[in-house]
């Protein structure tokens, strides 16, 4: 899945694989080409990254090649413990979850899994959990609490999984009964958007403290597909409505739906795994840090203002 | 049969200031008898929409509804322009057209003499949905029910959430969540009536977490919509699926109450749910 | 289903009933006769009944015309609100539950329910409950806890559904949480066994304060078939097994697993439904009005006493 | 292979102290090599059951162990008599056979330097039935890691309630998931370990509603027996029903640790669970 936008980049990206192939043993033929490419294609990648469309965002939000939670867990934690079950159904694995210690912080991790290969995405069901998963998730949390350790929580979903079975076993009271949990539970809760935020599927493990956003990540009400499709009645609209919802995080900071935004290196998480996994470490532990010092019962009440505030236009009574 | 089908249609096509059709199972209802029936088919039981003052004035005691926070309206916190124009123009047009500031209705009033705080929604408001004004309106009044201890009852009837409003929407369940897990720690009943439709955004939030999850008998109560379902799994779903008998059936409703007897059910219910003097003598 | 042991009451009770049927109309034929029979039966049933062996009872707390939850709901609870669902998965009918009102008392009653017709019977699967029942009746408690009503168990199972899928979905572990669930909860709880109680799908909801037991209602580890199929490799051995399990009222009072036992008219409940509903009825509004002037952390000490002193012999270290 | 197998069989027979046969796959293995895997088949990765003692060795550090209440023992509280003779006379005599007072031996040790407690059940115990004096002495040793907030581990093995206390047996599920509930409020870890076979009465209390329930690989965890079931829905079950593998699945399992991984996992969970001075920084 290339992106077309990316075309000229991926053009000097191509040619200096060919480059690298072709002068492999070598070590310096075609160096300095290679290195005026290098160049070029960084300058390219800054341009082009500069002045996404909010519909490009969406699909760099989506690339197959942007870290996923098994890549955090691989790389940005040590001493994970995957635990499983919603202790009532099943274990769902479009949310996982268990003890992890980031930069020598004990904390629960929860997440979104969307799986790399074609099997894992079907397992996990490319990210869309069922009830099981949100259950799970609660499940965790509520461990966490009691453990007092902090919740962190990667979103990236399309949704949660509009499923016939998922409505029989109450996919709507499974995030609900999540948003009202979270917005309790006694111990400091990270959000990171890491990729797509999808509607219910992304809030139901999306209340928290700090809630924080990757530069090209999006969250959404609603895909700019289904939007377009019911107000514009053409869902090849994508582009409009994804411009028209606000999806992008320098929006929804001003909106202050987010506290802070990741930059991601030039060309996107996609193409710097590492650098983008080790900012995302160092903003975790950074908030981590600072709500450990603030009382429980100041942590829930900020909390809540903070969620009430949003929406709030003018001066109301209360 | 057929024939006086036919001709009850002819009649109905003749005089139709004096016929209702039943949304639901067609059959034609005249307007008193349909209006007497609290809006409720006698062929199929079908329930159909109300309007929130239709609402209040079956639900609670006569003249003791006091509204709050009517000046709390809608927003456009993303200057949102679709197809069809602006949002802000076409939520000025509906404010208008039915003399409501959002998709709901808050306030206090008594049933059977016992005070309550509702919030009702009105689905003639763009669908029902879950802007930041309704959104609000439901936080403020679940702040007031907590504030003075009384029972705090909505009725829902939504799409979902509004689009319109983008992100900011979405931001609304998890804000009504938040007023409503408040009640619960402070042990204020919150009572969720479920009517047709429910659906997207506020099943998913503040109307499926009642102490007691009622719904009017048939109301459409789901997550995802029919269609976006048949599409994900390429198979045609049962006809009674998302109905409130399926959901009580699934263990996510806690009663099935029909129109008529809901002030009886809700008079009957809360002496359990709040301390009195006469309380568990 | 007669009780073959009541072979001479039974006959009594058919001559009553034949001579009422043939002198009906008129007043004073057959009075005297029918007095004296009525005089005979009344003699008969407490010769009987004082000497039931313990087999003979477990076929007395089965019986078929003995009070059930719904008779108990129709003739000594007023404002009766059923409330179903587990919130997970389903609405079990084996167990029910709901706000009631028991001589002006507000409770939360929940109880096996068994049916009277072979429908009922096979709806709610003979009050063999599945673990949607048990996560149910542990909802309706958290309910009364908030709402600060005190819960009333009837229990009256043969015990928990061995299923397919009650396994699947937890059986084991919807009884284990609400045993756990039960020993905490801030409100008093009443326990009355008023038919069979059936091993570990009675004790899941049978952790209580006040443990009740009608006499000729009976509680078990297992079933005494069970226990005969296993230990003497022989069904039918049953009667000697119910002997040597001790499972009648006056056995379980002398090893203090219950704390009261209501009497029976002579000839069992079946017989005299509405007067034994009206002692369950007594009993249970005593032992309400006692521990509802029980503060709840006090409350909630003696309810763990009072189970962990079973089962201990002798001075223990603790 | 047929040669080879037949031949090793002959080989069993003609020294059949050398040999132990697998008793899943029936594979014959040598002793040693039997031993040296933990009594985990190295054909088909059964693990069989362990004694207290071989558990112990297992888990906690070198001479670590110190039990508690040891000398909490068997009652019999109902004077049961069955075809067989007395339950005092059989309970006699396995306490002399094996040497165990009770089928559960509790008390404190370390892993990895970490002060625990633990209970560990021995099915050779009355199949690891739950007696009064196995709850009290899991009541006993909860309250001790109440007292000291030490994490509390069972390793649970047993066949269900021990039916010749009759119903005081039934009361040891109340009275230990009590005592495991006490645990829970004051925020003390309670780790389940569920191992070959975990059933009944002590599937349906303390075994299930670890804050972790942990499972050894293959391990048969249910309420109810294979055969009651069979019966009661006049089918036959699947082959993995109720393997640790199938609880895994349904959702009641956190994970599924081989015995050879144990003492790690349990090295590398404790430092989540419990508060020291390196915690959390
Ligand atoms: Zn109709
Ligand atoms: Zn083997």
């Amino acid at each position: 899945m290339d992106l077309d936008f990316e075309a000229p980049l991926l053009d000097i990206e191509n040619r200096i694989a060919e480059l690298e192939e072709l002068g492999s043993g070598s070590e310096i033929k075609f160096r300095s080409e290679i290195t005026e490419l290098r160049r070029k294609a960084k300058s390219i990648s800054k341009k082009i990254y500069k002045n996404l469309t909010p519909w490009q965002t969406v699909q760099v939000a989506r690339h197959k090649d942007r870290p996923l939670i098994n890549d955090y867990i691989k790389n940005i934690c040590s001493n994970f413990i995957e635990l499983h079950g919603d202790r009532c159904y099943g274990d769902d694995q479009g949310i996982i979850g268990g003890f992890a210690t980031i930069g020598n912080r004990q904390v629960m991790l929860i997440g979104h899994q969307k799986g790399k290969s074609v099997e894992e995405n079907l397992e996990c069901n490319f990210g869309m959990a069922n009830p099981e998963g949100y259950r799970k998730a609660l499940r965790l949390m509520r461990l966490a609490e009691r453990y007092k350790l902090p919740v962190v929580s990667l979103i990236d979903t399309p949704g949660a999984y509009p499923g016939l079975e998922a409505e029989e076993r109450g996919q709507a009271e499974a995030i609900a009964r999540n948003l009202a949990e979270m917005s309790q539970l006694e111990t400091p809760i990270v959000i990171v958007i890491t990729g797509e935020g999808g509607s219910g599927g992304a809030i139901g493990i999306g209340v928290g403290d700090s809630i924080i956003m990757l530069e090209n990540a999006v969250y959404s009400v609603i895909s700019p597909e289904g939007c377009a499709s019911i107000l514009w009645r053409d869902g090849s609209k994508a582009p409009l409505a994804a411009e028209a919802l606000k999806v992008t995080s320098d929006e929804l900071l001003k909106l202050k739906v987010i506290d802070e935004i990741i930059p991601e290196p030039a060309g996107g998480a996609h193409r710097a795994s590492d650098e983008t996994m080790m900012a995302v470490k160092q903003t975790i532990v950074k908030h981590i840090d600072r709500l450990k010092r603030v009382a429980p019962t100041k942590l829930i009440n900020k909390r809540y203002e903070k969620f009430a505030a949003l929406g709030r236009f003018g001066k109301k009574k209360r | 049969m057929a024939w006086f089908k036919k001709s009850k249609n002819n009649i109905a096509e003749e005089k139709p200031e004096l016929w209702n059709i039943c949304p639901s199972c067609k059959a034609h209802i005249f307007k008193e008898e349909w209006a007497a029936g609290l809006k409720v088919c006698p062929k199929c039981n079908y329930h159909d929409r109300l309007t929130y003052q239709e609402r209040i004035d079956l639900l609670l005691d006569d003249g003791s509804f006091k509204e709050i926070n009517a000046e709390v309206s809608t927003n456009d916190p993303i200057n949102f322009i679709d197809a069809k124009g602006s949002y802000a123009k076409k939520a000025a047009a509906t404010k208008k057209k039915i003399n409501m500031n959002e998709a709901v209705v808050t306030g206090c009033g008594n049933i059977n003499d016992i005070p309550v705080v509702v919030a009702i929604m009105d689905f003639r408001f763009m669908g029902g949905s879950l802007g930041s004004g309704t959104g609000e309106k439901i936080l403020l009044a679940a702040e007031y029910a907590l504030r003075n201890k009384r029972p705090y009852i909505i009725f829902s009837a939504s799409g979902g959430a509004r689009m319109h409003e983008g992100i900011i929407s979405l931001m609304q369940m998890a804000k009504t969540c938040a007023a409503i897990a408040r009640l619960n720690k402070a042990g204020v009943p919150y009572f969720s009536v479920l009517t047709h439709p429910t659906t997207g955004g506020v099943s998913a939030s503040f109307a499926t977490i009642g102490d007691l999850n009622i719904a009017e008998p048939g109301a459409l109560i789901g997550f995802a919509g029919r269609r976006v379902i048949e599409e994900t799994i390429k198979q045609k779903l049962p006809a009674d699926f998302q109905t409130a008998e399926y959901l009580l059936e699934h263990g996510f409703l806690d009663k099935i109450v029909a129109r008529k007897d809901m002030k009886d059910f809700f008079a009957q219910l809360l002496p359990y749910a709040i301390k009195s003097p006469k309380r568990r003598r």
